[in-house]
């Protein structure tokens, strides 16, 4: 890259790190001389950075909470728009030695079960797919973040946690899936938005466009997620 | 008193303006009208209290076993020395959250480690134990390299002259070594009590995060940013005060 | 109590043997940089000799194979530095060493109190080291080795920072002590070998040049050092049967019975030395230095102490030749 | 050499432990046979090539800024020095994330200081800059402390005699107390380059994470426990091995 | 460079009034603890007086508002222990006064290599203090003061640690180094303050008892520390016109010219004392000690030097009564 190209700054979940990177470099083949930088990080990390004046031309975060903060700071250049979702899946280590087969069995004495606690995104999904089920979970740990309960699960540590479909896939056989219908009842939508104050409004939107485009949800769907 | 050259003042100043300007940007951001609210709530209240009482813990067992990790390699010779000595550094470097994966590989049920106790009927991870391990991990390279710096500056002087009157090592240890020595240990002791109070990354990955029983204040505030950012600053602010106080109690109570 | 050492430290040119009886105690004298504290730390087990052996009492304290550690050897030492330790009041300072041997907290304070009121330093018991002054930390030094009451105690210029009215009275104490026990005195005043030595070994350059028991090395030196020491001129020529012959062809009559020929050192004292017209020894004036009554008159090898008129009246000053003469009764000769 | 009473290795050993373990853990967690490939990665080398470069200014910095404080606190006596002691150790406690989050409010656009920067068409937030403000922030209080304790231990005795010679303030500084307190200084500094090499939370909340600019190692760390972690345990154990090295090298360079 | 001192530091119980003429040597005496290295310090600057001030040459060095830093003073100290810097070697530690009074580095060094020949201690050159002997490293601390040639110097006992061949050399060269520069020394040696210093003022407890020229001090000493420190006896008592009347009745016979009554102090050597069969001053021995040729007697108040073969007839131990009488002319007088 030469110092003349044009840089189009996209501030991303962390989640989407994969599929994003794919789709970047898609962009910058079909603009040629833009070169795309994806900052990958939490998304509440993002939102505060973009509330502090972070030079990004695009948002996309992993919750619409997150997203609505960005708006109501008055920040969102145009209405954020949904690309993707994502269900929770149950997630037991490796052969499920813990014998896990449904939701209600996770209620079982002596399982070390993980969730998300009730504060971020994950968390809230699983608090709406155990009031659909009528259950109530005793969690050993509720975890800040999808991928500390994949670590834990991933490790053996814990038998069982409630994740993303799209975790399962990238924690590759370390994991097994084991789905779920109350999963229905809590899905969870991916949106993004240009940032207002962006010098690259117009790629920027060129770059939204790319995600929502047949392209862009291929994509995506590759990595585990499911469409809007 | 010693007369320091004028133009230290100024980068000392830099320096304190780098450490002060980011505290006073976050009192400013603290919502006060709402702050005795916020820092009272159960939850808050609970983090505080695990923290202390994890944080102290921690404290204790670093100098239980640094002190003697100081002693060795500030005092003995042996091969690999040097190499011990970096290999001690290491949860310094180590993204704490690496640090946590680890020690879940080591203590956890299915770790090097766990795997045996697993057998015996002790579970760690999980538990209020499993938060002071973390802990201890971060926290003992601060104790073992202040002391370390200090035994060597100290030199062994005084030691041979007690050695002289008699007086056999673990004696020379506690009366000679340790007292002359205190002000370097009193400063490493608070150094990582303060880090194990600010632990984050390990806690989470190794320990968990359940109220009351692994989630400390810094895991409290990470999850208050997500729905309540006001209430992160708050207790982030809360933390700030608890560990000014501690350790200037510290000093305080220390004789030097 | 008997010490036998027989070692060396070739890193810094120490090689020597020592012995020291039973009940006794040993002066060690010699220039600066001869080896003395380094033989002292040598016996004290801070430093291991590099070959050689050190036994106390047969006890093998160091060869080949063995080294017992500082603390189990039974041997206080206090260094030229008297290093107190800083955190502690001079009392506990006394009464570390009666700890470490045994003493319970109480009786080792009670007799650290009684050290201190011996030495006459009853008054600062509570004073930390920083807050004394230098012979005042030096007698905490001396109280704190002697209550330590070690089967071998090591001095290293005890005295040297103690006032006159202080030190005549510590050396009588010290005196006292170490009747009966065995120690090694390490010292550059001929007063502390005198009144506390048994014999004196004579160190130059990492090596024992002479031992002996402390009048014979101090009236009949052997060694330039040795007779600076004791205060006496010394000089050595061949015996012809009524003087001495010297290197320069000047004679020195003196006593004596001896084969003519044999090499014979003569000893003298500065007093004794007397000027002449003519027909003396030779010498030319070095340098002058005042001292009590009389001026001590230093020449290429033989000082000579004059009353100062002599000095005025022969405008004695240095570069100015001079005739010296000695009473032969006043000379001492013996085997070289 | 001084002898060492013997029980002292029994709490060494488990300390010794408490560190190896986990690391031998992690060793044992290492994809071998993609190591190679997965540390050569253009994204793991412009992340590794970016820490070097920002902790190696960080610990710089922390040298600039830090003995002038450190000399401060030992060295002279005013009122409030005790609670400036306590506040140089803040960035310590606090978790890195809400030191980010101070920061970008005292540097960032909208910052307490960050506004005026900014008139001045200075950006420090999401610059290299910025990653390095970050490092500095965090790792200065080891410095500070490690050496403000060895310069007590040390004393004025050989500063007093220097001034007694006619050596100005700065002459004493530079020719006397440093060279004398040389080896706590650098392991302060070698303290503050291994904290600043493993900083993530204030880097990524401050600095963000753009590769080639400010995702460094443990941020790249971070993200690869995302989608790959195999490869987040080989860049950890990158992480330890360039820090033992340093580490090393200049324990050998240095002269005590 | 003339010093005039009048300050005084409460919590050491020192309050004291000095002052030096320019160009002399003044030596401070007195018994450990007396307050010498205090006096020091203070003309250091080292430590701040309580009260007064301290002038040099007519520049308020300190009183109530002014404190002149260590650095500005242009006086250097060679303290009671050498102070080494540890990291440099023995020719830096003397290039190191050098340099911070603005020589450059080149010259320093070379400068500082003349320093350490001159005091022969050449060999020496690249050692670390911690490679040096005791004495060697004093020697080094010498050549280091010296060398940083300050208008005014401050000595504390720079001669304890030496030995017997070295000290008398190393008087010398600091007399050459001294003549006409001003300095204070402080000393428990006499042959220090014979050969070094222009006057001598005793401390005791903190305050000056007695200054004035040497020769006049040790000759005619006032206080009993002054008189021990130059070998005298010293007894007061009024004067009858042919003799002392000491307080205890006795009679000292001596010469002198005073009104009937008057208060005077009498000087005599210990070895002008004789033993009588009766009739002397009555005095119980205390104590024998060994010294060169004669052996010191020691009683109350007065010492004799006395020879062996006299000791051993009368059988002379601890607690024995003895006649003691002192020739008129060997006897000093002067007014109390
Ligand atoms: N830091 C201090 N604090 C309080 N008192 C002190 C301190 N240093 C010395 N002193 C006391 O002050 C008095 C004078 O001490 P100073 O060191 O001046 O004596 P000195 O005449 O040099 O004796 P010496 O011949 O033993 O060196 C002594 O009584 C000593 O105990
Ligand atoms: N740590 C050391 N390393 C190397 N050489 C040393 C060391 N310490 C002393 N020396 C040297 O060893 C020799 C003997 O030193 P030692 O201290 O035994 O002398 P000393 O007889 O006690 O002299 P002094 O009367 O000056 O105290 C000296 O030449 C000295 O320079
Ligand atoms: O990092 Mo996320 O995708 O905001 O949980
Ligand atoms: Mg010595
Ligand atoms: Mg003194």
């Amino acid at each position: 890259p030469t110092s003349e190209d044009t840089t189009v700054t996209v501030f991303a979940a962390a989640s989407l790190q994969e599929p994003f990177d794919e789709i970047g470099d898609r962009f910058e083949t079909e603009h040629p001389g833009t070169r795309v930088e994806i900052s990958y990080a939490g998304s509440s990390t993002l939102a505060e950075q973009i509330r502090q004046g972070a030079p990004a031309d695009v948002l996309a975060t992993a919750d619409e909470a997150t997203m609505a903060t960005v708006v109501e700071a008055g920040l969102a250049d145009a209405d954020p728009v949904p690309f993707a979702t994502n269900t929770l899946m149950i997630a037991v280590p490796a052969g499920n030695p813990a014998g896990v087969t449904d939701l209600a069995s996770l209620t079982e004495d002596g399982l070390n079960l993980v969730l998300c606690a009730p504060a971020v995104p994950c968390g809230a999904a699983a608090a709406a797919v155990e009031s659909a089920a009528g259950l109530t979970f005793a969690p050993v740990s509720e975890e800040q973040s999808v991928t500390d309960v994949l670590t834990k699960v991933s490790s053996g540590e814990a038998d069982a946690g409630l994740v993303y479909a799209t975790d399962i896939r990238r924690a590759g056989g370390a994991v097994d899936g084991i789905g779920f219908p109350e999963a229905e009842k809590a899905v969870n939508t991916y949106p993004l938005t240009t940032v207002k104050g962006s010098q690259h409004a117009e790629l920027g939107q060129d770059f939204v466009d790319l995600v929502l485009s047949e392209a862009g949800q291929s994509v995506l769907a590759d990595h585990g997620f499911a469409g809007t | 008193m010693r007369s320091l050259p004028r133009w230290v003042l100024l980068p000392a100043l830099l320096g304190g303006l780098l450490v002060l300007l980011p505290l006073a940007s976050l009192a400013l951001q603290v919502p006060w009208s709402r702050f005795g609210e916020l820092i009272t709530s159960e939850s808050s209240l609970a983090a505080l209290w695990l923290s202390l009482r994890t944080s102290t813990l921690a404290a204790l067992l670093c100098v239980l076993l640094g002190v003697p990790m100081a002693l060795l390699l500030a005092r003995s010779r042996f091969r690999g020395l040097a190499v011990l000595r970096a290999v001690v550094l290491i949860p310094l470097v180590l993204p704490p959250v690496v640090g946590g994966v680890a020690l879940l590989h080591t203590f956890g049920r299915q770790g090097l480690l766990g795997r045996h106790l697993e057998v015996l009927g002790v579970q760690i991870a999980f538990s209020t134990t499993a938060v002071v391990i973390a802990q201890t991990f971060v926290a003992l390279p601060f104790l073992v390299i202040s002391l370390e710096g200090a035994l060597r500056t100290a030199g062994t002087r005084y030691e041979a002259a007690a050695a002289s009157l008699g007086a056999r090592p673990s004696r020379v240890l506690l009366h000679v070594t340790l007292p002359l020595v205190l002000p370097a240990l009193l400063s490493g002791t608070v150094l990582s009590f303060a880090r194990a109070l600010g632990e984050f990354g390990a806690t989470i990955t190794f320990a968990g995060s359940l109220q009351g029983t692994t989630r400390t204040l810094p895991l409290e505030i990470y999850l208050q940013r997500e729905s309540d950012p006001d209430a992160a600053v708050a207790l982030s602010f809360l933390l700030v005060v608890v560990a000014v106080a501690v350790i200037a109690l510290a000093r305080r109570r220390s004789p030097a | 109590m008997s010490l036998d050492l027989r070692a060396s430290v070739p890193e810094r040119g120490v090689a020597l043997n020592l012995s020291v009886p039973d009940g006794e105690t040993l002066a060690l004298i010699g220039p600066n940089g001869a080896g003395k504290s380094t033989t002292l730390s040598l016996i004290a087990g801070a430093l291991r000799p590099g070959r050689g052996s050190i036994e106390l009492d047969g006890r093998v304290l160091d060869d080949e194979r063995v080294h017992v550690p500082v603390h189990d050897r039974e041997v206080t030492t206090l260094g030229q530095d008297p290093a107190l330790f800083p955190h502690l009041t001079a009392l506990d300072n006394v009464a570390f060493g009666l700890r470490s041997r045994g003493a319970t907290r109480r009786e080792a304070r009670h007799r650290a109190a009684r050290w201190l009121e011996e030495l006459d330093l009853s008054g600062l018991a509570d004073r930390r080291p920083a807050q004394l002054s230098g012979g005042e930390a030096q007698r905490v030094a001396i109280a704190r080795a002697l209550a330590a009451a070690p089967r071998l105690l090591l001095l290293d210029e005890p005295l040297a920072a103690l006032d006159v009215e202080v030190a005549p009275a510590l050396r009588e104490q010290l005196r006292r002590f170490l009747a009966g026990r065995t120690a090694v005195i390490v010292t550059h005043d001929v007063l502390d070998a005198l009144t506390l030595a048994d014999s004196v070994a004579v160190l130059e350059a990492g090596s024992v040049l002479e031992q002996g028991p402390t009048a014979e090395v101090l009236a009949r030196p052997r060694t330039a050092f040795a007779a600076r020491f004791a205060g006496l001129n010394l000089v050595t020529g061949a015996w012809d049967g009524q003087a001495v012959h010297l290197a320069d062809g000047s004679r020195l009559p003196a006593p004596g019975s001896f084969p003519a020929g044999t090499s014979v050192h003569a000893a003298f004292r500065p007093s004794a030395v007397r000027l002449l017209e003519e027909g003396g020894l030779r010498r030319t004036v070095e340098n002058l230095s005042p001292g009590g009554d009389l001026v001590r008159v230093g020449t290429e090898d033989i000082a000579a102490d004059l009353p100062p008129q002599e000095i005025a009246e022969r405008r004695l000053t240095p570069g100015v030749t001079v005739q010296l003469a000695v009473p032969a009764e006043a000379v001492t000769t013996y085997r070289a």
